[in-house]
């Protein structure tokens, strides 16, 4: 009975929010959009296509032009993972037993895959500028590479120290980026580094050093969130 | 334009259906791994909206890690539920 | 020296002391001592981050106001973390992100940005009530938490669409322009909602009895003033000059906040545990100060927001010490508290009467005043009500004090450390002086009379 | 150092030294407490009367003062009570768990009062009052019952609330908190709506009617020598508060034809009868002798109401009149019970008796006082008394009369039941060592009584400043007063006369008493009845069930009032339990229910 | 469409809150209200004539994109919503380890 009033109570809702936005006569028609009264026309303005010098456009937006907002979603991904380890922090700790045997061929083929997920990430992150992809994929696909490890050994444990020490330091090293730029040019997160061509693998300034520098911090914070996802408290 | 919105409302009623099978799912896992296809569905109008780098990252990220964090939280309690 | 280092150097510190867990609290009171001193340094206006033009890029916005809140979000984080740094010293690296989420809320013109700063300062305080060992509330604070600023952020891309801008001046500007205040309702209803969660507005804040509810001296403090008070500046920034709501948005508005304050009360006033009563009056205090903001009375919202912090800082720690010794909130099994504790019972009497406002302290000050210019408002009909709400709170508050102060039975023994004595006072001091001595108040007065300076400045 | 702005200063900073001072030692920081407050009181009264006090500002930016005529009699008559009570002060304070804050409060409520009086300024009255509950709220808990103070200030704050929301009406309507001009500048239906909040005001401060269930409890469990405070005069605040409403504001209404007075003034009369009648009756079943005498002042509380609204010269003199008496007569007559509590260490009078042996001046204080209290010559409480029939007389308000006359004769019914009680009958064997107050309470004793004569003997003077007041505030003509007389519509009282003739007949029968002095002293135990032995020696004390059928005939119907508070509260409560089921649930669900209504409501209202 | 269908999986998102009392449903809806929100911030900057926001060189003129901006957002917005995710499983964990399930209905003392 809740449930199916509840439906109907938030389906209505839903129904509500869309009748209200079809009557809103500033609220542009699906399909479209106008961009000449909005920010992202200037983006996608040449001038500012080659001062920036990336071709993802979205990847100047997230790096460039909201870097902050990329800082500080890096730092709620941060905070997030040192959650995790605080509540998962036990006195005597162990793998979770997964409960299956890994054949020979799973435990050396996963560590060959491995290789291979991490040189497909450097590329994701390196090329973030000029492809899809960029930082957060990347940084993805590098802790995906380490939960396959996981799944594909049971004793498998990574090094957590390690991944500790991957993230402050990437962590710091993108503010540090930041007041570099405030330092040696006007503003934080400023680009002080020569633009470059559009297009090339060696352009847009800081942009790729600071999707590397997110795509490590990101895999790092979730492989040590996956890794705090398979520990559990041992039973004496 | 036509094909758009035919293939467009597809997905979208799709994707609504998963999303309602997932909440009311009666076992954990199969709400977990219906919301693994939700997101999978996301992916695709993702790239149907031309945005290829939100296609990615929900793809590996959305649908990839979350997911395997729902089920390694599913995992670790699952023998002890058994008791 | 430029503001954004208030936001910068709190994370930076927060990424380097992963590393060096042991000093993290050393660093977090080196951070907050730091940006103290970067408030009085900072220059005002508009700061560019990323070297891009406003509406392009982000950008922060440095007043009077957003100083004031800076001053007092990190010196009460500072004053807390200090006086919790043997209970708990493991949150020196969520303290400083604390601090950057909230130095970035208040500081931030941008308002996927704001969002940004919402999740993280969001996460933050879901970590700090993790210490007190009730992971259900803390679970339903985090599921709530999300829905409201998954709403805020629902309501930012709808004014996105419709103005095409992120950047707040802009948008104030733009909406100005626009002059059609229908299409808004939708929007704002949103973000109010999403805002009224976080700041504990009565009807989106069901967290709030158990978060504050088990909480213990330093997530109660930390919820109770440091959030509260930094939400209750950023929902002042948002009313005052983006939302300015009227019509019937206003008219329903009105309604929740004053049935905010007064339900409150009541059920304060039917709570049996002490720690009930505070969180209940602190989310009357709440409602009372988006109610001031949306009439438009700034600076006494501002001096509410600063005493209510500093009363409920000293009032949540001393009955969580308290609580934490006896083993019971119950107002029943505290009785006779201050008994032994003399100086204590001073000090939260002090803090309890400038609360209910009553004469000599500050709150009456800030009270009265705010009651004259509702009255010329023409707001009769809320002065009553607020006044009738604050029968029902000065009974409870009463009662509340009452037993703490006359033992029945045993004497309970709570001992407090000489610190903590040593900062209420001079709280209290503060709270008392400023109730007598309104010179300074009334020379703050004349600066901060408008929130956002830059946008009636051009 | 006459100016007022420096007799707060001296109050706020005598209060803290005394809080060190009886922390050293109770006795001394008493002691100067008693000196603080005879200071103020003779600065008072040196500068006072003739206008003279300074009231210029100069360190307190914030506040305003104006001396009035009206004002300075409410203060002359409070710093006298307080003075007066100060010199208890010594002797009760070690029994009290914060001692230390005794004086401190003691005094900064005196501060608070002489500000309420003095000030001009609606904001700082209110400041004031709030300053006067809050210091007199800590202090009632030092006695019997902490509900006792929740209630008193429960009570207080919902009077001082009505003022202040009629203060913000006052200042919407005039746009100035200046006392003066405010009160003159509301009319129609403002005034009506400030009327009545004042008048909330003022009855929630008297203790009078509808608003009276703190009166007994705070009263009652008050500490002993605050007991006299609190009736003398703190309530009288509210009496204050009422002349503002019933006089100054006195908003036009519907006029009752027969009586020639406004509807307004009709009820307040109304309130206050029966506040006499509901007073006299609790009084009369009451055990305790100071809820008794907490009850008798309820009751005067509503001779006063009925006073004030009669809008008649004589009425508002007699009113004025009647405020100084039970004054004085309330004052002495808990001062003579702080006494004996103090020997015996109870109120109760089943549990008391045969201290006129012990006790004797302090008796005698008793007496004076109730006879003041009863209304009977040659006290000051008749002179009032007469004054108040006269005008309610003269205008025809027959229901009340018939409630006045009933509260003079129900006074006799329940004011001697103490003296008797409490004094008279025979001595119990636990008080054998008990014995008369020490000098330094005698002096106030002695004092107090004194006056309670002066004032039914020797009206000239008090009428003369009456009279100021009458000028300042009224149109009403001046009360015609020689040294021994007072003349009003139905003739002229002459004081000297009566009190003369009272003098004697009280010598004749001193002298008869002592001529023919036969009685003997009796055991408690020395009696029997019915060729019983006597047992229990509790149950031939003749005041137990004394009035046992008249109790029985309202014993149902006595705590309806204090029973609709309780379940006012009781309401209050079940709204916040109900409010947290709504609001404060552990269910997401509900939060999530209550955003979905707020988006449904505006959305479907507003933006389609 | 699918920006219709966007904001009825929010608000199907939120019904799944609303009728669940399990911790790990109430995470699942949670993330099904973030994917819907998701679309629609996507969908608002969506042209049908629009191309993805990445130049193949600068000289490209006359060419309409989508909106990037919201790209950027929901790129943001995916990874705090993992974050938020992933430490509600966490939490969701110790309050299993606490109570032994993730049922709310089942802990007596949940307050």
């Amino acid at each position: 009975m809740k449930k199916l009033f509840g439906l109907i109570l938030f389906m209505g809702l839903g129904v509500l929010i869309i009748l209200a936005l079809n009557n809103t006569i500033s609220f542009p028609k699906f399909g479209s959009v106008d961009l000449s009264d909005r920010v992202a026309d200037a983006y996608l303005d040449n001038d500012n296509v080659s001062e920036v010098g990336s071709a993802n456009i979205v990847t100047a937006i997230v790096v460039g032009y909201r870097g902050f907002d990329t800082l500080g979603e890096v730092t709620v991904l941060f905070i997030s993972a040192l959650g995790v380890a605080f509540l998962f922090s036990f006195k005597k700790e162990k793998r979770l037993d997964l409960k299956f045997k890994p054949n020979f061929m799973l435990k050396h083929g996963s560590k060959l895959l491995f290789g291979i997920m991490l040189v497909v990430s450097l590329y994701i992150i390196t090329h973030g500028h000029l492809t899809p992809g960029g930082g957060f994929p990347g940084g993805a696909i590098i802790a995906s590479g380490v939960l396959l490890l996981y799944l594909a050994d049971d004793k498998f444990r990574s090094n957590i120290k390690g991944f500790k020490v991957l993230e402050g330091v990437a962590g710091s090293l993108f503010v540090i980026i930041g007041l570099l730029g405030l330092i040696l040019a006007t503003s934080f997160l400023e680009n002080f580094i020569a633009s470059g061509t559009v297009g090339q693998l060696l352009s847009a300034g800081i942009i790729p050093i600071i999707y590397v520098l997110i795509g490590l911090k990101v895999g790092s914070e979730i492989a040590s969130v996956v890794d705090n996802f398979l520990t559990e408290e041992e039973s004496a | 334009m036509l094909w758009f919105d035919i293939i467009s409302g597809i997905v979208g009623g799709l994707m609504l259906i998963l999303a309602f099978l997932a909440i009311n799912s009666k076992k954990l896992i199969n709400s977990v791994l219906l919301l693994s296809g939700l997101s999978m569905l996301a992916v695709v109008a993702f790239v149907m909206l031309k945005a290829p780098d939100v296609a990615i990252t929900e793809a590996v990220i959305g649908s990839g890690l979350v997911t395997s964090l729902f089920v390694f939280t599913l995992l670790s309690t699952r023998k002890e539920a058994k008791k | 020296m430029s503001a954004v280092l208030l936001i910068a150097i709190p994370l930076l510190a927060a990424f380097i002391s992963i590393l060096f867990k042991k000093y993290s609290i050393y660093l977090l009171f080196a951070v907050t001592i730091f940006n103290i001193a970067n408030v009085f340094l900072a220059t005002e206006g508009i700061i560019i981050i990323g070297g891009f033009s406003p509406p392009l890029g982000i950008s922060l916005l440095v007043d009077t106001y957003s100083k004031i809140a800076l001053l007092l979000v990190n010196a009460l984080v500072l004053v807390i973390a200090a006086l919790n740094v043997k209970a708990y010293p493991k949150y020196g690296t969520i303290l400083l992100l604390v601090v950057a989420g909230l130095n970035g809320l208040v500081l931030t013109n941008d308002l996927f940005n704001f969002f940004v700063f919402l999740e993280i300062s969001g996460i933050a305080a879901y970590l700090i009530t993790a210490s007190n060992k009730k992971p259900i509330t803390t679970f339903r604070y985090l599921v709530i938490g999300a829905i409201g600023s998954s709403l805020f952020l629902l309501g930012l891309i709808i004014l996105y669409s419709m103005f095409g801008t992120l950047n707040m001046v802009d948008m104030i500007k733009e909406i100005a322009l626009n002059n059609n205040y229908q299409e808004l309702v939708l929007p704002f209803t949103l973000m109010f909602i999403g805002l009224g969660v976080e700041a504990k507005l009565l009807p989106f804040n069901s967290w709030v009895k158990g978060i504050l509810g088990h909480s213990n001296t330093f997530s109660g403090p930390m919820i109770a003033s440091v959030y509260a008070s930094a939400m209750g500046f950023v929902l002042g920034r948002f009313i005052t000059n983006l939302f300015n709501f009227e019509g019937m948005l206003l008219t329903v508005v009105l309604v929740i906040l004053v049935a905010g304050i007064v339900l409150s009360d009541i059920m304060a006033f039917a709570s049996k545990k002490s720690r009930e009563i505070l969180l209940f009056s602190s989310v009357a205090q709440a409602s009372m100060i988006a109610l001031l903001f949306v009439n438009g009375i700034i600076i006494w919202a501002v001096y509410l927001i600063i005493a209510n912090a500093l009363s409920k800082t000293v009032m949540f720690m001393i009955i969580n010490k308290a609580q934490k010794d006896v083993g019971s909130d119950e107002v029943k099994s505290l009785q006779g508290l201050f008994a032994n504790n003399l100086v204590i019972g001073i000090i939260f009497t002090i803090a309890t009467l400038s609360v209910m406002g009553l004469p000599l302290l500050v709150g009456f000050t800030i009270k009265l005043n705010f009651l004259t210019e509702l009255a010329d408002a023409g707001q009769i009909w809320t002065i009553a009500f607020i006044l009738i709400a604050s029968v029902v709170e000065g009974i409870y508050f009463v009662k509340l004090l009452l037993k703490l102060w006359y033992p029945e039975g045993n004497l309970i023994k709570v001992n407090y450390h000489l610190s903590f004595k040593l900062v209420f006072a001079i709280i209290a001091l503060a709270l008392l002086t400023f109730g007598v001595y309104q010179a300074p108040l009334d020379k703050l007065d004349n600066t901060v009379d408008t929130v956002m300076e830059v946008v009636n400045n051009g | 150092m006459a100016n007022i702005e420096y007799l707060l200063l001296f109050l706020v900073g005598s209060a803290v030294i005394s809080y060190f001072l009886t922390r050293l030692n109770s006795f001394i920081g008493s002691i100067f407490t008693i000196f603080a407050t005879m200071f103020v009181f003779v600065s008072l009264a040196a500068y006072g009367f003739n206008m003279n006090l300074d009231t210029t500002v100069s360190l307190l930016p914030w506040f305003s003062f104006s001396q009035t005529y009206l004002g300075f009699f409410f203060v002359i008559i409070i710093a006298f009570i307080y003075l007066m009570v100060s010199f208890f002060h010594p002797y009760f304070l070690d029994k009290y768990p914060y001692k230390n804050s005794y004086n401190l409060l003691f005094l900064l409520s005196l501060a608070g009062i002489i500000g309420a009086f003095y000030t001009d300024h609606f904001l700082q009255l209110f400041f004031f009052f709030e300053m006067i509950i809050w210091t007199t709220m800590f202090l009632i808990p030092q006695g019997k019952s902490r509900e006792a103070a929740v209630s008193y200030f429960g009570f207080s704050l919902t009077g001082s609330v009505a003022l202040l929301i009629g203060i913000f009406v006052i200042y919407q309507n005039v746009g100035r908190f200046d006392i003066q001009a405010g009160l003159a500048g509301i009319s129609g239906t403002t005034s009506v709506f400030v009327f009545v909040l004042f008048m909330i005001a003022a009855l929630a401060k008297l203790g009078t009617f509808p608003l009276h269930i703190w009166l007994p409890l705070a009263h009652g469990n008050a500490p002993h020598p605050f007991s006299p405070v609190l009736s003398g005069a703190l309530v009288k605040l509210g009496a204050f508060i009422g002349i503002l409403a019933l006089i100054k504001i006195n908003p036009i209404g519907p006029v009752i034809g027969a009586i020639d007075l406004a509807l307004g003034q009709y009820i307040i009369a109304f309130i206050g009868s029966l506040s006499i009648v509901f007073g006299t009756l609790m009084a009369i079943k009451e055990d305790d002798a100071k809820k008794l005498l907490a009850y008798s002042s309820m009751s005067h509380g509503g001779y006063i109401l009925v006073a004030f609204s009669a809008l008649n010269g004589f009425a508002f003199a007699g009113g004025l009149y009647h405020i100084l008496a039970h004054a004085l007569a309330s004052a002495g007559a808990f001062m003579a019970i702080a006494a004996v509590a103090r020997a015996t260490g109870t109120t109760k009078m089943k549990e008391l008796g045969g201290m006129i042996h012990k006790m004797p001046i302090t008796y005698l204080a008793y007496l004076i006082a109730i006879i003041s209290m009863a209304g009977i010559p040659p006290m000051g409480g008749f002179i009032s008394k007469w004054l108040i029939f006269q005008a309610v007389i003269d205008r025809g308000m027959i229901l009340i009369a018939v409630a006045v006359f009933f509260g003079s004769v129900g006074s006799f019914l329940y004011v001697f039941r103490p003296l008797a009680a409490l004094f008279l009958g025979q001595e119990f064997r636990e008080y054998k060592h008990v014995k008369e107050a020490p000098l330094l309470m005698l002096i106030p004793t002695f004092i107090i009584m004194g006056l309670n004569i002066y004032t039914g003997v020797i009206p000239k003077q008090i009428i003369d400043f009456i009279n100021n007041i009458i000028g300042e505030n009224t149109a009403f003509a001046p009360v015609v007063a020689t040294t021994f007389t007072v003349t009003a519509t139905y003739g002229t009282l002459n004081a000297g006369l009566i009190a003369l003739i009272f003098g004697v007949g009280v010598a004749i029968a001193f002298i008869i008493f002592i001529l023919m002095k036969k009685s003997r002293k009796v055991e408690l135990m020395d009696t029997y009845t019915a060729a019983n032995f006597v047992h229990d020696e509790h149950l031939l004390h003749y005041s137990v069930d004394f009035y046992a059928p008249l109790e029985r005939m309202y014993e149902k119907q006595s705590h309806w009032m204090k029973k609709f508070y309780d379940a006012l509260a009781h309401k209050v409560k079940e709204v916040g339990k109900l409010a947290k089921y709504l609001f404060m649930s552990n269910n997401i669900g509900v939060t999530l229910i209550w955003i979905l209504v707020i988006i449904v409501l505006l959305i479907g209202v507003v933006a389609l | 469409m699918i920006q219709y269908a966007a904001i009825l999986l929010f608000v199907l998102g939120l019904y799944g809150i609303f009728i669940s009392t399990n911790t790990i449903k109430m995470l699942v809806s949670l993330n099904i209200l973030e994917i819907g929100l998701n679309i629609f911030i996507i969908s608002i900057g969506f042209n049908y004539q629009g191309i993805a926001p990445i130049l193949s060189s600068v000289s490209d003129t006359g060419l309409i994109y989508v909106d990037p901006l919201p790209q950027a957002l929901v790129l943001t917005a995916i990874v705090i919503g993992v974050g938020t995710t992933a430490l509600g499983l966490a939490f969701a964990k110790s309050i299993y380890q606490k109570y032994q399930s993730f049922d709310l209905n089942d802990m007596e003392e949940s307050l």
